[in-house]
């Protein structure tokens, strides 16, 4: 039987959940039988490849980087997870959504900061209006909540849809566990 | 005041009217009161006054004659002229005119569609009695049927005679008056209440504006026939306080008629007491729910609670309550007089009687009309409202208001009855009827009424509080070509949930507008979400905005 | 804070307090005539303003936050000061379908005021209705107090000038 | 007890139940442990049957009802779970959660929220209408307690509270729609207020983490709400 491609993919998003899925410990020497890594922060590979069975995602969809990589991702994946509170509800990442980015911009880089005031602009993505659940700009096929979602539901996640089955995380996890 | 006292003074207030060759008749609702119809009624007593001819010629100001479009309005007796567009200066020539040949320029036709298809209950002294005399009212027939009913009949009999004339609650849900009449008589408890639901919140409706301005004795007398029939001592009018006028008449009518003892304490000399107090809405539509207004009377937030218990066994202050809206009053008095078959054989089997209509809009006459129930809307729309003006097409009609939906021009040929409107997703409601033509743009029309619903929303229940705004939201990301066609099957999901879950009727019916725009013009929705373009024209589709850093 | 709970006296020697306090001894100082009273406040001042607020809380032994959370629940009640001249826009629907919103715009274009604003000089308050009940004549603007029917965005925009002219 | 109150029977999913007439089916699903989701409710107020989320299907009727208000009748059949209700409960709190800025992971009552807890019970894994992100403010003048408006449901709990219980009416709910907030007073600062006692109870009715206490940080914040139905249970007493 050939391995399931298996991808993880980090948006706006503070790593947490990349932690939590670590924390799956000695699980993990047995899932890497079973699946095949093919992208993730946590290896080297710098594309995403054509097909891949399972993507993980972290992260809310906040700049337009996020938002071309989800999409692009999406296109070129077969099961979709969304993976903590960030990809699920955008989390702590859409606290600034009330505001303008251009207000949130000026209170990060320009009025609480006394040396070298100025708001980065070469380099790096853009920030879309608003920060936004994966599920809002791409469809989404299995949510894990959870800030981060504990180890266990996540290898429960991992371990039902290698088994082929629909995860029903009632009761392992919520949002903001 | 007996009956023969009221019989007198109808006598010497008819002769008195046939002392006067010519009357005038200036219509002083607050549509023609816009266009000054106040001045121009001054305007005549002064020509009148001045050619000396006060003998002969009777100037009296009068409430809505319905052609509001062509205001100001006056009619003229015995010539049968209706002159429009009055203006102060015109008043010379039109009394030099008496007798003579009528000011070609101003004169209406009277023959109109407009006026002879219609059929007058309600309306019957709109525009020709004099709203702010008690003996004007009086002389047409007026507290007749309150003194038929206190001297000749038992409660139990008026309850009945409403009940065979098969009238239902004109205020929009139309529920069968006699039964609401029955329960509240059969409630429990010491004090009793009729209210009167005067808050016409419906956008686009002036049909309880314009009883009240032109006719207000009749709502009184339709309140203490209620009262009578059901028990009750003390009575309320809920009206809302954007209506100056009606607010001023009523409480006229109220003092003339405590003053002639029709109101207050025994009433024609039997043991029936009744009074009534005028109560002022504050700008807000949920308090046409009932029990949403009788937390309004009784000082507190417009809220609705949830029913049961219904007001007829507990309402106000847990007392067993009357409510009913102006229309379904005003047809009271002609039940009583006339009787409950004359009453039931204008209509339809299950929708009897007339109903009041405003009808506005992109239609040439536009005012107010009474029409039997059942007659087809197309006759509404095309003979008395004279069809569409500047040479466009017919493209809807929104009845009902924030809880009605529009209907499009396949089925136009529908009659106009409670049943048959339901059955198309709109509902006959208070009576507003709004005209729209090929240029205004249908998802543009839900977009406004759910704007409306969404500030009007009490925000007690949470799926009328929050799915309003979303689905506001949602109609104005479809308008702004940010929407995916699936999205048309969410919004439709959110509606129905809306309607099956909020607390009272104000949520329950709120998706109407979107769900019959979704059903009779899908195709407007999809060109704005699919070509980014308005069928109509009507709306600004704004590049696709994508950052704003 | 207060200490003594008596019969409260009005907030000062405007006589105009004089007719509310008549309004609440109409209705026996009922709770229920807190709306009605509200009514007279607004008739008499305008608007209603914090003094009136405890004056009448007081005076009908209402709670402050019940008497503040009727009185926003009503969009009829203005708790600022309107300005000297008030123009009312009906956005009800026969209104709204033969162009109140083309009002709203021009006059917000002319005089830089939006819906439920008040010009910075105290001149010229800018309101909505929800439907005035003169859909006979729409689109329909109240300038002062005198409902005008069939009004364009320029006909508003010169009649207001006009009033603020007087 | 009055004995002018008759016992009725009737059935909650299949179960054979028998309530006093003045009991709501809520109120008898609970004594026999059936589990019918509810927010505003809490056993002690005046129930308002305004969250909708304890909405049942009585066999006979396409209309829903809210539990908390309905009373019981002679023989209906109750249904609590069906799927259409499991529908409809997701999108109330689908609605909840989008209507103001619920952030969960650095809430105070992170792990101790109601409304947390009815999300995963009821297995709402996602919102699926957009987030309104309305800007709301937190008020912290009050010497020992904060309000946070991003994470208030407007069940009520608190103005029932204080009205009913406490009889201070500090609380109440200004505006109407979206705009509606709960305020003290004249919406004026909460440590400014004058009728307020300090007694807490609103605190600890709240069913998330809109009022808590000073110097809780993110999932400290555990609601203690024994005190209602002693203060009630000793009331009733007295009477």
């Amino acid at each position: 039987m050939s391995k399931i491609s298996f991808a993880t993919v980090w948006l706006d998003g503070c790593s947490g959940c990349h932690m939590s899925f670590l924390d799956i410990d000695q699980r993990l020497i047995e899932l890497a039988e079973k699946v095949d890594v093919v992208y993730s922060p946590l290896v080297d590979h710098k594309e995403f490849p054509l097909a891949v069975d399972v993507t993980l995602v972290e992260g809310a969809v906040s700049s337009d980087e996020d938002r071309e990589k989800i999409i692009n991702i999406r296109q070129k994946t077969k099961t979709l997870v969304s993976l903590g509170d960030c990809a699920l509800t955008a989390n702590v990442p859409s606290m600034r959504n009330p505001f303008l980015v251009k207000d949130v911009l000026d209170r990060a880089y320009m009025e609480n900061v006394t040396i070298n005031r100025q708001i980065p602009r070469e380099g790096v993505p853009r920030l879309l209006p608003y920060s936004r659940p994966v599920h809002e700009v791409v469809s989404v096929d299995v949510f894990i909540p959870g800030c981060p979602p504990p180890a266990d539901a996540i290898y429960f996640a991992l371990c039902e849809l290698l088994e082929g089955r629909m995860p029903d995380l009632t009761g392992k996890t919520r949002f903001g566990a | 005041m007996t009956p023969e006292e009221l019989y007198q003074i109808a006598e010497e207030e008819q002769e008195s009217l046939k002392r006067f060759h010519f009357r005038m008749f200036v219509c002083t609702a607050a549509g023609c009161l816009s266009s000054h119809g106040d001045s121009v009624l001054d305007a005549l007593k002064k020509e009148i006054k001045e050619a000396g001819r006060e003998e002969e010629c009777l100037c009296k100001g009068v409430g809505c004659m319905g052609l509001c479009s062509e205001g100001p309005l006056v009619f003229v007796e015995p010539d049968g002229v209706l002159y429009g567009k009055v203006k102060v200066e015109d008043a010379k020539e039109i009394v030099e005119s008496l007798g003579k040949e009528p000011v070609a320029r101003l004169v209406c036709p009277i023959d109109l569609p407009f006026f002879t298809r219609q059929k007058k209950v309600v309306l019957e002294n709109s525009g020709v009695i004099d709203p702010e005399r008690i003996e004007d009212y009086i002389a047409h027939s007026g507290y007749e049927a309150l003194v038929q009913a206190l001297t000749e009949m038992t409660p139990a009999e008026v309850i009945d005679g409403v009940f065979k004339s098969g009238l239902r609650g004109r205020g929009g849900a139309g529920y069968p008056t006699g039964l609401k009449w029955s329960t509240v008589s059969k409630g429990v408890g010491g004090a009793k209440y009729v209210i009167c639901n005067a808050d016409e919140g419906d956008p686009g409706a002036f049909m309880d504006r314009s009883v009240l301005e032109s006719d207000p004795h009749r709502v009184l007398e339709g309140m203490a026939i209620a009262a009578y029939a059901v028990g009750a001592s003390q009575g309320y009018i809920y009206v809302r306080a954007e209506y100056p006028l009606a607010i001023k008449r009523l409480q006229t009518a109220i003092r003339q008629a405590e003053r002639c003892g029709l109101l207050g304490n025994h009433i024609c000399n039997t043991t029936f007491s009744f009074q009534i107090n005028v109560r002022l809405g504050a700008g807000a539509f949920v308090c046409g729910e009932e029990t949403a207004l009788i937390a309004s009377i009784e000082g507190k937030r417009g809220q609705p609670r949830p029913r049961p218990p219904y007001p007829a066994e507990e309402g106000l202050w847990g007392c067993p309550t009357l409510i009913n809206n102006v229309e379904t009053f005003a047809n009271v008095p002609a039940i009583i007089r006339n009787g409950a078959e004359w009453f039931a054989a204008i209509g339809t089997e299950k929708s009897k009687g007339t109903k009041v209509f405003a009808l506005a809009g992109r239609v040439k006459h536009t005012g107010l009309i009474e029409v039997p129930m059942g007659i087809p809307l197309r006759d509404i729309i095309f003979e008395i409202g004279g069809g569409i003006p500047d040479e466009r097409n017919f493209k809807a009609v929104q009845t009902g208001g924030p809880s009605g939906g529009c209907i499009p021009k396949e089925h136009l040929d529908v009659p106009v009855d409670y049943d048959s409107l339901s059955q198309l997703g709109s509902i006959m409601g208070s009576g507003g009827m709004i005209v729209m033509d090929e240029s205004s743009c249908m998802v543009d029309v839900a977009r406004f009424f759910m704007e409306f619903c969404m500030t009007e929303s009490c925000g007690k229940c949470v799926p009328c509080r929050v799915g309003t705004a979303q689905i506001h939201d949602f109609l104005q990301k479809i308008i702004n070509g940010d929407a995916v066609p699936d999205d048309l099957e969410f919004l439709k999901k959110i509606c129905d949930m809306v309607k099956e879950t909020s607390l009272c009727g104000l949520g329950q019916t709120a998706p109407n507008p979107v769900l019959s725009t979704l059903r009779f013009f899908r195709d407007e929705y999809v060109n704005h979400i699919v070509n980014k373009e308005c069928t109509a024209g009507a709306c600004k589709v704004p590049a696709k905005q994508e950052v704003h850093s | 804070m207060r200490t003594s709970f008596g019969k409260p006296s009005p907030p000062s020697e405007d006589r105009r307090w004089k007719i509310i306090g008549a309004t609440m001894r109409r209705h026996g100082y009922q709770p229920h005539a807190l709306i009605e009273t509200l009514h007279t406040v607004q008739e008499s001042f305008g608007f209603v303003g914090e003094d009136a607020f405890h004056y009448v809380a007081d005076s009908l032994r209402i709670p402050l936050s019940h008497v503040y959370g009727v009185a926003t629940f009503y969009h009829f009640f203005n708790l600022k000061p309107q300005g000297e001249h008030t123009c009312v826009v009906c956005t009800g629907t026969a209104c709204y379908i033969k162009g109140a919103s083309l009002i709203l715009q021009a006059i917000e274009d002319e005089y830089g005021i939006k819906p439920g604003e008040t010009s910075d000089d105290g001149k010229l308050s800018v309101l909505t209705a929800r439907c005035i009940g003169a859909c006979g004549i729409a689109p329909a603007v109240v300038f002062d107090g005198e409902i005008v029917g069939g009004v364009s965005a320029t006909d508003a925009v010169n009649r207001i000038r006009r009033c603020l002219q007087k | 007890m009055n004995p002018s109150i008759r016992v009725k029977t009737f059935k909650i999913d299949d179960r054979d139940v028998s309530a006093r007439e003045d009991e709501t089916i809520l109120a008898v699903a609970r004594q026999n442990g059936i589990f019918i989701p509810s927010l505003c409710y809490m056993d002690g107020l005046t129930p308002i049957g305004a969250c909708r989320l304890c909405m049942v299907e009585i066999k006979g009727s396409t209309k829903l009802f809210a539990s908390c208000v309905t009373r019981v009748e002679e023989g209906i059949e109750v249904i609590t779970n069906s799927k259409r209700l499991q529908k409809y409960r997701l999108r109330i709190l689908e609605f909840l959660f989008s209507e103001r800025n619920h952030i969960c992971s650095v809430c105070v009552s992170n792990g101790h929220c109601e409304l947390q807890s009815m999300a995963d019970q009821l297995g709402l894994t996602h919102v699926r209408v957009p987030y309104r992100y309305p800007i709301q403010p937190v008020d912290a003048t009050h010497e020992r307690f904060v309000v946070d408006h991003n994470r208030c449901i407007l069940c009520a709990r608190c103005v029932r509270v204080c009205d009913e219980i406490e009889g201070a009416h500090t609380w109440d709910i200004m505006g109407r729609g979206v705009e509606a907030r709960v305020i003290t007073d004249l919406n004026k600062p909460w440590g400014e207020s004058e009728s307020c006692t300090n007694c807490s109870k609103c605190v600890h009715v709240c069913p998330t983490g809109a009022l808590s206490e000073k110097g809780k940080s993110t999932a400290e914040m555990k609601k203690k709400q024994q005190f209602l139905p002693y203060l009630t249970w000793i009331r009733e007493g007295r009477t």
